[in-house]
């Protein structure tokens, strides 16, 4: 029984939360929220330097060809730091979708880019508000061109690519898109977290290369979802952790009535439960990982796992360390709503909780009935 | 068991009608209906303007501040007339959000504690809303201890009986527009802490204040820092007695009870509305049971208190002073509104991020909500001070142990780190 | 605005108390819990001669021809009291049954005889576990017979007759049936409070009488079922005000570490949550009642709202209760367990939470929908 | 990251595996893994025989009592060894319930404060289950503050130095049919609580001992009550230094908390078996969305549990002390197991009623489980106490004040009404 990353990969851990300690303090964070630029530019450079951005990309495609463990504690730190950077969408999905059906020729033309934060790619999905389900994927594909729109698509104002699922008569199919092609119009959209840019993307008649398949769209979009799941718990458990941390550091400072406010139990029980959110997801995000490492027939069931847990947890740290530092909390002078913002835009970025939920259980539910 | 007024309301109320009917400015119904949280949207017009406006014509009718004495600009109305104007002046009642504090805490407390002569200078205009006052009680050292308070107010050295105040004061809604203000401080840090503090009003324009907007989380800034540099009151302008500052504040805090019946928001109406036209992958998210079962749950809440509210009235439409339960209020709706407007966002999954009016989904409003319900579970009392309330003072449990309680206030330790 | 209860009604709400109080302490309770009686029949004698038993029943029929406003309130006090008698099926079901639907045979025949207390009525719905739907009766209706099982059904060992939900054909119909017929079996059945009995009975070619047409029975059900929600949620306030002034209590009298346990603030908020839940219920209450009084449009969501957190209140106050009674909670000498049980029984008759939660929003999507 | 044992873990687990296939009492495996909450059904044997066969089975082939030393009746083996035998005893484990407390608390605390010759005297017959051991703690005014006791021990009159032991224990598991004891009492009631407690080691067939069964909310009974007057005690059997039990307890207590990985239930696989079975009014519950939004926060807390078990299993294999992540198991585990036999309950609806297990859904199971589930959040530490743990030995916060530290223990109130 060894239920616990190598001290090689906590090294790695180390390394990158040094690295971000120093380049992303939370002014950083604050100057892309607050600021003009989407994203933190030199911060994604030094992260392409460290070689976090081609972690799990194979060697000869310019990446460092480690294993999806690295990925995942590399994600936990950039969760932690709040990193104002294109990372879940470059290397959690973009990447994931070449890895997964993109073409030789596809993979040798953006995977060393995006090794090297050159390229930053996207995956562009919604359409409206409201769950996304096959059927509500309009956006037209025929004859290898896009007409339709995508809304709320991460870092779509600054990627460089998308992979975009359309409708190919009844089926959803996905394409990857030049994002400089002609017909394409962005449009930067105002969100709850601006630390992380969102754009409207309207496509008309714009040239698209297909990824997998006409048919393959909705089966490689949902195991592309569920890696990229485990990934994002791990972005969450981190953000849970630091939450958590802020939160009992300014109960022991902050005093009321004479005393530390975290001698009160109200208090105290608050960031007990917080930690019991915390410590369950992080367990949850292990399961994860190991079924992502070693791509376990139980990779569906702990993808939703991890997903449910981290989601569950990080709002729930990140809502009570607001409650925690009471008027405080809630000033933008400090930094419990940078927490707060990420939180809830992670819980709805791949799909929203509920859904989440709902598929967890189906899962179960299958496995039991095949069992 | 009924909701009908008794004959003499019904009168009240149609009297009430009328005269609303006939001058409310009716050209900023809708402006007022959706302006949403915090603040009013009113196009170019300054709101505080088209507010003092308002209040007014109102008290030119005699409808301003119902409840106070003829003398000081009221109607000398019962608590239930009272109730029953709010109920009728509906949206336009958006437009005394200016004035909430001046006349439900500061006025009440000028009542209790400042001379005749006082009181029949300041109290008629603060009813009409010319002069509009602010209460200068929370500071960085003290939120819910508000006991914990600095600020310090020291006799003058020239002997003229003045006093000189130092410090700094927090949370303070509208200083930037106040004309006066009701202002804690203490006088003798060397007395246990609830004893040594003293209460004053003072002219806000006065030389020495300065006044820094907070800009909170959502963006917006509704409060402000407010820093006193050897600002001088005249020792006429105390309220009580030096050293019964405390004593001072109940009477003001107390006042903060009386606007019952109002019913807290909790945004389960948006909620409900949200659900009949958006979908989740079971469908029309109002026939998905999973949705449903928590909508269940927010829906009796919220029905629970404004039945809650209505029982309160009820006491008072018998003359009697409504019973504890108004106490849950905030306690209900905070938490309920923050969880609504999270779910609300679950609803909306991938898109729910937008958070722009015009694109996002029911107007942004829920994107409004999430970030500003954190403060609604603060602000006037945490969540935890409120159970504390409900705990000591409906259910009759013993008060948290006080360290600080006999301690002289410049001992008692200032950080968890010391 | 008068949303209170008139000073006539809370005196007949302070008389039952004092009866019930002196008839019916928690030990007359536990001698039905633990002995071989199935109901305390000196109490229901002693309720009928106070006439509670037909507080809606009309004069002509033997009751006191009084209003639902009555009922509340006595429901109210017999929820206090755990009174283990059969009050909800007899006066709640039973009567309402009668009253909705019985011939004026019917009604001459079992009204005065529930009102005095001689007769004791019942409703037969449940066939197995799980939720009752018109698809789960299956019990057998035909040439005013009836073939077929019940189970749990409320006082099925002790009462008279009983209302019997069967099919025929496609149908749900309601049948009055006789429990001394030939044919009739009853079983008691051990429960999770064996305070309020319950049996499963057999039916094997029981002599049956229609009650309401053969088209009416789903729908008569609903009618009644809502009627008797808004009274079982008085019944559980007053269990959950009962439980919660002995927690409080408890809490006042219990020391541990030098200080009354109520003065620690997990305690101290344990009950303030318990406060607000028995705050909403009670108010929740009230507007099922006004609209029970009234026969206002808004009964139904009224119904489902006032049963919705009338259970949520007590179920939530009784398990607290026992939290705060720490060990000596959990003991059978403690009453504690017998608030637990009751309120866990009462949240399954009528069915259960999840289906009223259910019920309550297609109400008012339904309404909404009308709007 | 794997779940793989090491090669000599793998070693050891298969001449576990071979030593219970060959020896385990097959026969009763059956009734063994369908005993519910609160004791074994093992028909007309008496469990107690049965568990004392089975331990010396264990004991006679060096599988009792792994982790402790040979000298003493075990096997010296380590931590992961010793949770290696507890996964593969799998259900014969529950054979082992009526010594967990004489094995995991009285024994340690034995080893660490008893004479050599006492140690070679009572730990082998413990190890070997032929004498059972209880722990007589808690009492009616100690529970959550077990250093509340007031069970009193005094010098003998007759100067013998034997100590007379009078008063009252409480939830004692097992006191009726075990051999010995440790008891902890009051032996000088004028210097602070903590101070003046002592701990001894008593034969429970001792002269003036009373125990009494205490009758569970659900009708079992699996706690004593014992009572003591003028029990003799000799002084060579105290445990620790006079007014040092404190100290004492917390070596016991302590060790209650090795057993690790054990993973405690939720209720959760029992709950989705029953999904997959009843129907709600959408449909087979398993199907209902508003089933599956409930099941999924329970199912990621139970595997989260397990994990979290899994990650203190690594550490224990790489020779480390695991972290303070096990102490949330039961925190979770209790209220959790309460909502799922509410819900369950919930979904059988009317029927649900019914507890006869002959009868009742999944064999009465979640009716059990609703009327035991409240000890579980109390017994061993209350939620409360567990988040106070979690705040203070985790998380670094202040412990609560404490008003009864310095006084005397004589002069601590004992009445919320005095």
């Amino acid at each position: 029984m060894n239920f616990e990353f190598s001290d090689e990969q906590k090294q790695m851990a180390a390394e990158a939360r040094r690295f971000l300690a120093a380049k992303c303090p939370t002014t950083a964070v604050r100057a892309v929220l607050e600021g003009p630029e989407p994203y933190d530019k030199a911060l994604w450079k030094g992260l392409a330097d460290m070689g976090f951005l081609g972690i799990v990309i194979p060697e000869q495609y310019g990446g460092l060809g480690l294993g999806y463990l690295e990925l995942c504690v590399i994600a936990e730190e950039m969760g932690r730091a709040l990193a104002p950077v294109p990372f879940s969408s470059s290397v959690m999905l973009a990447t994931e979708f070449l890895l997964a059906a993109g073409s030789d020729d596809q993979k040798a033309r953006w995977l060393p880019r995006l090794a090297s934060g050159e390229a930053i790619g996207t995956f562009a999905f919604a359409e409206k508000a409201g769950a996304v389900t096959p059927r509500t994927i309009q956006l037209a594909a025929a004859n290898g061109r896009l007409t339709g729109s995508k809304t709320a698509v991460p870092d779509g104002q600054i990627a460089d690519f998308a992979i975009v699922a359309a409708r190919t008569g009844t089926q959803v199919s996905l394409h990857l898109v030049d994002l400089t092609a002609p017909g394409v119009t962005r449009t930067p959209l105002d969100t709850i977290d601006p630390s992380r840019g969102h754009a409207r993307i309207d496509f008309a008649d714009v040239e698209a290369q297909p990824l997998g398949g006409p048919e393959d769209g909705w089966r490689i979009l949902t195991q592309v979802f569920d890696r990229a799941a485990i990934l994002t718990a791990f972005e969450q458990i981190g953000g849970a952790d630091r939450a958590l941390e802020m939160a009992r550091d300014y109960a022991l400072e902050r005093m009321a009535f004479g005393r530390p406010i975290g001698s009160f139990q109200a208090i105290k029980h608050m960031l007990a439960d917080m930690y019991v959110s915390a410590t369950l997801a992080r367990s949850n995000g292990y399961y994860g990982a190991w079924a992502l490492s070693t791509g376990a027939a139980e990779l569906p069931e702990a993808a939703a796992t991890a997903r449910v847990s981290a989601t569950q947890a990080f709002q729930h740290c990140a809502k009570n360390n607001i409650q925690v530092h009471g008027g405080m909390g809630f000033t933008w002078a400090f930094d419990c709503h940078l927490f707060y913002r990420r939180s809830n835009l992670l819980a709805l970025n791949l799909g929203s909780l509920s859904q989440w939920e709902d598929t967890l259980i189906a899962r179960l539910r299958a496995r039991n009935a095949a069992a | 068991m009924n909701f009908d007024d008794t004959p003499q309301e019904a009168a009240f109320r149609a009297e009430v009608r009328g005269w609303i009917d006939a001058n409310a400015p009716t050209h900023l119904l809708d402006a007022l209906r959706t302006s949403g949280f915090g603040g009013l949207n009113l196009g170019d017009v300054d709101p505080i303007t088209l507010s003092k406006d308002w209040q007014k014509k109102k008290a030119a009718a005699g409808w301003a501040c119902l409840h106070w004495p003829k003398d000081y600009g009221g109607r000398g109305a019962t608590p239930i007339e009272r109730v029953i104007w709010g109920q009728e002046e509906g949206p336009y009642g958006a437009l005394g959000g200016v004035f909430i504090i001046g006349h439900g805490m500061c006025g009440p407390t000028m009542m209790a504690y400042a001379s005749e002569e006082q009181k029949r200078r300041y109290l008629p205009p603060l009813a009409a809303g010319e002069e509009i006052w602010c209460q200068l009680f929370s500071e960085p050292a003290g939120g819910s201890d508000l006991a914990g308070l600095r600020t310090r107010a020291e006799p003058a050295a020239d002997g003229s009986g003045d006093w000189i105040i130092n410090g700094q004061k927090i949370w303070t809604s509208g200083a930037h527009y106040s004309d006066y203000g009701i202002l804690i401080t203490r006088t003798d840090p060397t007395v246990p802490k609830h004893k040594g503090m003293t209460m004053f009003f003072l002219d806000m324009h006065s030389p020495g204040i300065e006044i820094r907007p907070i800009k909170q989380a959502n963006g917006q800034s509704g409060f402000n820092e407010v820093y006193f540099t050897d600002v001088r009151i005249p020792d006429a302008q105390r309220l009580g007695a030096v050293g019964d500052g405390w004593k001072v504040s109940l009477t003001t805090l107390m006042n903060e009870r009386l606007s019952i019946g109002s019913g807290m928001s909790t945004g389960f109406p948006e909620l409900f509305d949200l659900c009949m036209r958006i979908e989740t992958q079971n469908g029309l998210a109002v026939d998905d049971p999973a949705v449903r079962s928590k909508l269940a749950t927010w829906a009796v809440r919220t029905t629970g208190l404004k039945y809650t509210g209505f029982r309160a009235l009820s006491a008072l439409s018998r003359g009697e002073i409504p019973g504890p339960e108004n106490s849950i209020g905030k306690l209900v709706a905070g938490p309920t509104m923050q969880e609504i407007a999270m779910f609300a966002e679950d609803l909306q999954a991938q898109a729910g991020v937008i958070s722009d009016p015009d694109i996002a989904a029911a107007n942004g409003r829920f994107q409004a909500m999430l970030m500003r319900s954190p403060a609604t579970r603060v602000e006037g009392g945490t969540d935890e001070i409120l159970r504390n309330i409900i705990a000591e003072r409906v259910l009759g449990l013993p008060a948290d142990i006080r360290v600080d309680k006999d301690v002289p206030f410049n001992q008692i330790p200032t950080s968890g780190r010391a």
